[in-house]
């Protein structure tokens, strides 16, 4: 075996999937185990086997998606095998090689709304992010109902803050995204 | 070469020919150096030796160049390599032509034994030497021997009670005429070296005059103290400040534990002396220390297993019905707290589901221990099948990762485990127990069905705890100078062929105290560490080799280039260097004082030789004149 | 000792209440905090998901800013944010490459001497001695202390109390006269950033809490993130779906707990912007 | 297999090992057959803590170009605490060398143990290779073969 896949993942991450015996407990622990398409010891198995149909179906996995990077299981892994910045690896790797799951797409969108929201102004509006997300997902009615009540409770902020300085915030983005 | 007088090849020179031509080439050329260009010296140097002694010349004159594992194995066919051998070959005729005749040491033996820790192990072990007719001491820290053994309810495969079969030899060894028993007792201090221990027994006090009490157990009674966990128990039971650990204990008379005693904390209370018969309480006497000469030494101190309070995803600690392994052995145990009924701790329900957690802290770097601990898998099997025979219409889960049945019987037995008694194994590490209602939720996965997450509402959960080291592992280790590994298991002289014996001559090793064992194992390493005293003792004397280090001696006035600035004594390992005066032989005053080795200490490592200021150690077969001749023989072309 | 200040987004906006009552609860016991000026986002999971240098460089700028500003301290309320400044730092103080590339990215240097706090290092350090003898009412109520998974893990990391059973909010919380339950879900994840785009999966993961919460008879359920607050309060109606009834326990702050005890108004902890009615006082 | 380099040097190395670990390692080579470079010659001492250092110098007077010292683990020495002795004397010596202008750089210094005889072959063929790459070693040699000479005319 190469173990091509393992090799880069230690490169880019520091991480050694090598190490894991399947023990399973990640999978136990995980509080989204049971709605993922792999469960994390699952994902660590395929990748494993360095075996390009597998390394396929981890990218385009659902799962990759849903980690929210509560760190649980690394918390409890016995080899300390660190599967959260294993998880931003691989979302990153879907990403550059275009096959986020499409059951995921509103998950990458919302992220994508974030982060766009950050770049215009620096911090985050929700208002933006909202506005962006609608369009990316076509999901114009999702949480309207909310807008009236948070707007009583001064919760929603029209105008969105922004630093001072937003050169400074666009240049960083520049500098550490490539692909978008 | 220079000063080879003969030189000739044979294919098998170990065999009985080619030993026969190393013995006809001595006779016939009266060598008095021999160079054997063979395999390893660590394989053969002994065999050569020995056709040399046999033929008539000092065994320590022959050298072994190492041709095979270290020349033609590990380089290719060709001229730098055939170079290669010659040189190797130069370089020890160099040493052979310096090397000095040298004459095996001969110490005296003390023919008896010390044996410390009484449980299986120190049990076998003693009897083993006793009944071959030697002394043994045997020294065991608890009011009582039989160690964890004692503990266990029955032991698998064959489900024998551990009890049952352990205790008639409890009782042996405390009626053996060749055996001294000291319960309650430690090793404070080892001295001396193989054949010739001396070792110093702390006996602690037990306020109890064991000559007048009659172990009648009144005073256990009446003790006011009852609330204290029983360690025998594993704290799921109670006991008295003046106690025996089990009602088979041996000896079965109890002692005063100092810490929970009433009279000892707060100065008052004495009840347990004004109701003796025999008058056998007698407080505030000091520990006792005895020295003993023995010969040899066994190891027996076994093992522990490891708290789980730091597994805190398990709640142990937290949860009263999640417990280990051994706390279950009582549980299980007819001796135990419930009588050997399967009972919750918190609130004494007998549960209908329970859960074993198997690997808890073994195989498990991050926080507890990489090593496997070897015995949990079958006693986990074991007590999932207790289980099912004392509840049968409970249900029992053991979540594994792998099952290690390898021994004779035990796929077997966890087979009908699963097959017979229905036991539901699932594959996957449980990430988290708590509590919720009285049940203890238990979180796992199955990895056998895509890690999918099982969730399992027990009443009480079992945790195959890791097999560690005993505490005080290190300290004894160092009072008797033996190597430990990194978990604070003794480290034996080799892992494959010399597996009872350490690294320190006359020191041996048997059970847990060495790496997890179960009980077959324990008692065969046990008889076998047994042997090796035996053969030990039953010598006349003892013969070592002579490759030990020596003071030189010169002429008057200097006597002695030694300059007596004993650096050489700080770093021995072996405390062998000892201080001796030259005398005047008819003034009887000291003229200088300079270092001595004592033969029977010096092992032979070579550090004084190094440190030595003034060059005056050396060290017999690896002297500088030898070493030097021989690297410059290696380099000269 | 200069101490700083990190709101956050979330608490300039959908958790306005949280940054009220964090201050409310620093001026009753005059602890003086001074925004860091022209912060910016922390860059929370979206960062890190899509990339890592993003997900460091941001954290950055706000870790040099309060360098230059010259803090010493910096009090972070948000657990998310808290979670990344801390980690990002770690993270750069490893690696003297990342470092440097990182700060060619934010144009900054980056001495990384700043200590990051979080609400509850805050009040630890700043305010628990001192809750006891300023309890104005008692906080007799039954609460679940409610951990989510930033604050504690990664453990190597943030050292921060007990990775699987954390006590120091509990410990307040008998401070001002609380019963803290023990309950199964202190340190499980509501489901933070699934918050958008997967609503029926925050009403399962969260719904778990709340349940177990209010069948142990919790009367609220204390948070000392807004992650976790909005998850629990704002998407109640998907919890109460997956549930299957409608329950009513309260989600509060560890701040607002605290500053009722004090005898801070409830208006001024921002109660009144709670989506699930806080009746009890 | 020696590997050729282009100025045909072959380094002579000496590897003073103890008995116990590196020469039961290199052993553990030979029966494994792992190959490596034939230029080391081993010398068996029972302990790292018997080495004299003087022999380290006397091997460069001699016209070593390098030198292995080897021998058990920390913590696993025969001897109990041998190496750790051999550790801390070469320390100090090490720095008496380089105060001498001896280059410490041509000395390896190793722990191997029984088991690692891959670990061995790897050290011997690293060793060798940095020692070609370093040249022949005349300065010492010179040095010594001076005082030498010098001794007997004093006589």
């Amino acid at each position: 075996m190469n173990h091509t896949t393992a090799k880069n993942i230690k490169e880019t991450t520091g991480v050694d999937i090598d190490k894991c015996y399947q023990c399973g407990k990640c999978s136990a622990g995980c509080i989204l185990a049971d709605d993922m398409d792999f469960q994390p010891s699952i994902i660590i198995r395929m990748l494993q086997t360095d075996d390009s149909t597998n390394n396929k179906k981890v990218l385009s996995s659902e799962s990759i998606w849903l980690c929210q990077n509560c760190e649980n299981c690394i918390g409890r892994c016995p080899k300390e095998i660190d599967i959260p910045k294993i998880m931003d690896y691989l979302r990153t790797e879907s990403v550059k090689k275009k096959c986020v799951s499409l059951k995921a797409k509103h998950q990458l969108s919302f992220y994508r709304s974030f982060l766009d929201s950050i770049k215009m102004s620096g911090r985050l509006s929700e208002l933006v992010m909202m506005v962006g997300y609608k369009f990316r997902t076509f999901n114009l009615l999702q949480d309207v109902k909310l807008v009236p009540s948070m707007l009583s409770k001064g919760k929603l902020k029209l105008i969105p803050e922004s630093v001072k300085n937003r050169k400074s915030i666009k240049s960083i983005f520049k500098k550490t995204t490539t692909s978008k | 070469m220079a000063g080879v007088e003969f030189a000739t090849d044979y294919k098998y020179m170990c065999s009985d020919p080619g030993q026969n031509l190393i013995k006809q080439a001595i006779k016939e050329h009266h060598l008095d150096g021999v160079v054997v260009g063979s395999c390893s010296p660590r394989m053969h140097e002994m065999t050569f030796r020995k056709v040399c002694s046999e033929a008539g010349m000092n065994p320590y004159l022959c050298e072994i160049a190492n041709l095979r594992e270290q020349c033609s194995w590990v380089h290719e066919k060709c001229d730098a390599t055939t170079n290669k051998a010659i040189e190797i070959v130069r370089g020890l005729v160099e040493k052979v032509k310096r090397n000095k005749p040298l004459q095996a040491i001969e110490v005296p033996i003390s023919k008896k034994a010390l044996v410390i820790g009484g449980g299986i192990a120190g049990i076998q072990a003693s009897l083993d030497i006793a009944n071959c007719g030697h002394q043994v001491i045997l020294v065991e820290q608890s009011p009582s021997i039989g160690g964890h053994m004692s503990q266990l309810s029955e032991t698998f495969p064959t489900l024998d009670c551990s009890q049952c079969i352990l205790t008639p030899r409890m009782v042996e060894v405390a009626q053996h005429p060749n055996i001294t028993l000291y319960t309650y007792a430690e090793l404070e201090k080892l001295e001396g070296f193989i054949g010739n221990f001396k070792a110093t027994i702390r006996l602690k006090d037990k306020s109890v005059d064991f000559s007048k009490c009659t172990g009648c157990g009144l005073c256990m009674t009446k003790c006011p103290q009852k609330k204290i966990p029983s360690e025998f128990n594993e704290g799921l039971g109670t006991r008295t400040a003046i106690y025996t650990p089990s009602p088979q204990a041996v000896p079965n008379k109890p002692v005063i534990d100092r810490e929970n005693c009433n009279y000892y904390k707060k100065g008052v209370c004495k009840i347990c002396q004004k109701f003796c018969p025999t008058g056998a309480i007698e407080y505030d006497k000091a520990d006792k220390f005895i020295t003993e000469e023995i010969g040899a030494v066994v190891v027996t101190t076994g093992f522990n297993v490891l708290k789980t309070d730091f597994f805190s995803e398990y709640g142990y600690g937290k949860y009263k019905d999640v417990i280990t392994g051994l706390q279950f052995e009582r549980l299980a145990s007819a001796s135990g707290p419930t009588l050997g009924e399967i009972r919750r701790p918190s609130d004494g329900q007998i549960p209908k589901k329970i859960v074993f957690i198997a690997c808890c802290g073994s195989r498990d770097p991050a926080k507890g221990l990489a090593y496997c601990s070897k015995i949990c898998c079958m006693y986990t099997a074991k007590h999932a099948m207790l289980y099912q025979h004392k509840v049968p219409d409970g249900e029992s889960t053991v979540f594994y990762m792998d099952i290690r049945a390898g021994g004779k019987n035990y796929e077997e037995f966890v087979r009908r485990a699963i097959e017979e008694e229905q036991v539901n194994y699932v594959r996957g590490r449980v990430a988290r127990v708590y509590e919720k209602n009285g049940k203890l939720i238990v979180k796992g996965a199955d990895t056998l069905l895509n890690a999918k997450p099982v969730e399992i509402e027990a009443d009480m959960v079992v945790l195959a705890t890791a097999s560690i080291a005993n505490n005080g592992a290190e300290d004894l280790a160092q009072k008797m100078h033996i190597s430990y590994d990194p978990y604070h298991f003794f480290a034996e002289a080799h892992p494959k062929l010399r597996p009872v014996e350490t690294n320190t001559a006359g020191i041996f090793l048997a059970g847990a105290c060495q790496a997890p064992k179960d009980i077959p194992e324990t008692v065969a390493a046990a008889s076998g560490a047994a042997v090796k005293v035996v053969s030990l003792l039953s010598k006349p004397t003892l013969v070592r080799e002579p490759l030990i280090a020596v003071v030189n001696r010169c002429a008057p006035p200097q006597y002695s280039t030694c300059v007596g600035c004993f650096m050489c004594q700080t770093i021995c390992p072996y405390q062998a260097i000892e201080r001796e005066d030259i005398t005047d032989r008819r003034t009887g005053q000291v003229i200088k004082t300079i270092a001595k080795i004592n033969p029977g200490l010096c092992q032979g490592c070579g550090t004084c030789v190094s440190f030595c200021r003034s060059k005056s150690i050396d060290i017999q077969g690896y002297s500088n004149e030898e070493m030097y001749a021989e690297v410059s023989a290696l380099l000269n072309k | 000792m200069k101490l700083g200040f990190y709101p956050g987004c979330s608490l300039q906006g959908t958790s306005r209440e949280y940054n009220e009552s964090v201050k409310a609860l620093a001026a009753a016991f005059d602890i003086e905090m001074k925004t860091i000026d022209d912060w910016n986002c922390c860059g929370a999971s979206a960062a890190h998901s899509i990339s890592k240098e993003l997900s460091l460089a941001l954290p950055a700028r706000i870790l040099a800013l309060a360098g230059q500003q010259g803090f010493e301290q910096v009090v972070v309320p948000c657990a998310a944010c808290y979670n990344r400044l801390a980690v990002a730092q770690y993270e750069l103080n490893q690696d003297r490459e990342l470092k440097s590339s990182i700060e060619q990215a934010i144009e900054m240097p980056l001495n990384n001497q700043v200590k990051i706090i979080n609400v509850l290092q805050f009040i630890n350090t700043y305010i628990k001695d001192k809750i006891a003898d300023k309890v104005k009412k008692k906080f007799e109520h039954q609460v679940a202390c409610y951990y989510g998974c930033l604050l504690v893990r990664p453990h190597k990391i943030l050292g921060f109390d007990r990775v699987e059973d954390p006590t120091s909010m509990d410990e307040l919380m008998t401070i001002i006269g609380a019963t803290p339950l023990d309950w199964g879900f202190k340190t499980e994840c509501c489901g933070a950033s699934l918050s958008i785009a997967r609503t029926d999966l925050v009403g399962k993961l969260s719904g778990k809490i709340i349940k177990d919460a209010a069948d142990r008879g919790a009367e609220a359920i204390i948070v000392a993130c807004p992650m976790c607050h909005s998850n629990l309060d704002m998407r109640r109606p998907q919890i109460d779906e997956y549930i299957g009834k409608e329950i009513s326990t309260p989600v509060i702050y560890v701040t607002q707990a605290i500053g009722l005890a004090v005898g801070i108004a409830p208006e001024k902890l921002g109660l009144q912007r709670h989506f699930v009615k806080v009746n009890i006082r | 297999m020696i590997e050729q380099n282009n100025n045909n040097f072959e380094p002579r190395i000496i590897a003073f090992v103890c008995n116990w670990c590196t020469y039961a390692g290199a052993d553990l080579a030979g029966t494994s057959r792992i190959k490596y470079a034939s230029n080391v010659d081993i010398v068996r001492f029972p302990c790292t803590g018997r080495i004299d250092f003087m022999l380290l110098l006397k091997a460069f007077a001699k016209g070593a170009d390098g030198i292995i010292v080897s021998g058990c683990h920390p913590n696993d020495c025969h001897y109990t605490s041998g190496n750790f002795h051999a550790r801390r004397r070469w320390m100090v010596f090490r720095d008496m060398l380089n105060f001498l202008g001896i280059d410490v750089e041509r000395i390896r210094w190793s722990w191997v143990s029984a088991a690692e005889g891959a670990k061995w072959a790897d050290v011997v063929n690293k060793t060798v290779h940095k020692i070609r790459e370093m040249g022949p070693y005349t300065e010492y040699k010179k040095a010594a073969m001076f005082l030498e000479k010098e001794k007997i005319s004093y006589e």
